[in-house]
């Protein structure tokens, strides 16, 4: 079960995302992302103040959301990570592929 | 000589839905605490466990999600060992390897994260039917990249690893 | 009629060790929470099991720490159903009861959480060795103490049982 | 797992108690508590806000100390009790029996 709560910030669709994202959990995520991301230059962050967990399920969702976004000129930024959620980014190196700032208040 | 029998065994019998990924991992974030693992470490060992549960789904079961798979928790003073019994399309081992990082893509991390948190990372497709496969963690040993595990760890040590 | 074949089926094996009764508390709230029963229900099922558990390893098993104790989880749509399985000495049924709540002791209220939180509850002694203990709890149903089960609850409505 | 935090305040030993009680937890309680309850007019408070869960063998943790405190004219109150503590002690119909406060700020 998860939650996600889409609001505006300076030009950016924040997904604030509440639980904890796996196999089951991440094509929620996944559906919202894409019909936001086939929109020309959409950009979009995601809020993962209140995601405790995440496994690979959930780093490809992002990987495939940026791709996407890339082609029609958007981006993507991740924000307010946990110590546990930020270690799974840097062990895969994705954490200097993503856009990613501590608090969805520093998106500009 | 690390001993033989394990001082506490848990089973866990789950349905090879994602749907119960979520229990897993609370079996194994609670007995990673009872066996007093660093807290930092429990994540990581509960998502190599994820990760192999996952890609039993996947790849064992074709995404079959009304097949079974066993987990067998022995705990050891000093390890946990778990043991991931499916019995579905036996694993090409082979087939098993993480993608390189550079060649960012969508997949291909599961394997990665499980020999990078994990200790001993071991297929056994003896079985009769379907695939054992052993993880185990060590309550104290670097080498890993798990959080703090010390400066041989986080870079990428050698894991032991055999198929 | 209630269908007979559970949609999913969790199996649980632990040692008989109060350490571990986390590991099982954390299992019922998982699956509470994947069949989304009433959150104020879940911390009821879960005091439930867990006392009938407590009850397992101190009379069951005369506090011997080293046996099993085997939890099977039936999930249908409208249920949740619990069996506990033990191999120690056989419960005596006749005992089976709560005290008197105005007769102020420690103990005594296991059984007591049992009977007001579940909605059947069912000791099986035919098993050659051990006991089944049957719990079950509907996801929606009135007449027990469960927080904002209705009009019927809280008070103490009748509860079905069987020996 | 589970801490004892003992501190002092208005005459009252506090014992904040954090983590899940059970009959693996709620045996340190009682070892915390025997010593304490049997000093003449001890007042004991169990500040139980970091208590999510509670079974039968905590209260009947709680019932001795109180029946130990009684006899040499002390006291035990509780406070601090998330909703679902305090559920349990309604269903047992304890919550008459215990002085029970919102919090340790209330003892007198
Ligand atoms: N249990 C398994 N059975 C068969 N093949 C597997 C299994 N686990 C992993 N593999 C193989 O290893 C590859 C890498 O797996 P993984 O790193 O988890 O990434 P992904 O599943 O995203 O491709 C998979 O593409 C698959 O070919
Ligand atoms: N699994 C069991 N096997 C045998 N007797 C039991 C079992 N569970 C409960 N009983 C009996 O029922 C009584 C009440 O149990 P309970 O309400 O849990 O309180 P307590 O264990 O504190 O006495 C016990 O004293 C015991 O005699």
């Amino acid at each position: 079960m998860i939650k996600i709560d889409v609001s505006e910030k300076n030009g950016w669709a924040v997904l604030a995302v509440d639980g904890q994202i796996d196999l089951h959990t991440s094509p929620d995520i996944r559906k919202e992302l894409a019909g936001r991301a086939k929109a020309k230059k959409a950009r979009i962050a995601i809020d993962l103040t209140r995601v405790s967990y995440i496994d690979s399920s959930g780093l490809a969702t992002f990987i495939e959301a940026m791709q996407k976004l890339k082609k029609g000129g958007g981006e993507i930024a991740l924000c307010g990570l946990s110590e546990s959620v930020r270690h799974v980014f840097e062990v895969a190196r994705l954490d200097s592929i993503f856009a990613i700032h501590a608090s969805s208040d520093d998106l500009k | 000589m690390p001993e033989k029998k394990p001082q506490h065994t848990i089973d866990l019998t789950v349905p090879s839905h994602p749907q119960f990924l979520c229990v897993t991992r609370a079996v194994i974030f609670q007995v990673c605490h009872c066996m007093r693992f660093p807290e930092k470490f429990v994540n990581c060992i509960a998502l190599a466990v994820e990760e192999a549960f996952t890609n039993i789904i996947k790849y064992s079961y074709g995404n079959d999600y009304k097949k079974k798979v066993v987990l067998v928790l022995n705990l050891y003073k000093d390890r946990l060992e778990i043991v991931l019994k499916d019995f579905g399309k036996k694993v090409d081992v082979k087939m098993i390897k993480p993608r390189a990082l550079e060649d960012v893509r969508p997949g291909g991390l599961g394997v990665y994260f499980i020999k990078k948190f994990m200790d001993e990372v071991t297929y056994d497709v003896s079985p009769e039917v379907g695939t054992e496969l052993r993880l185990v963690k060590y309550l104290e040993k670097g080498g890993c990249a798990c959080p703090g595990a010390g400066k041989a760890g986080a870079g990428g040590g050698k894991k032991k690893e055999r198929s």
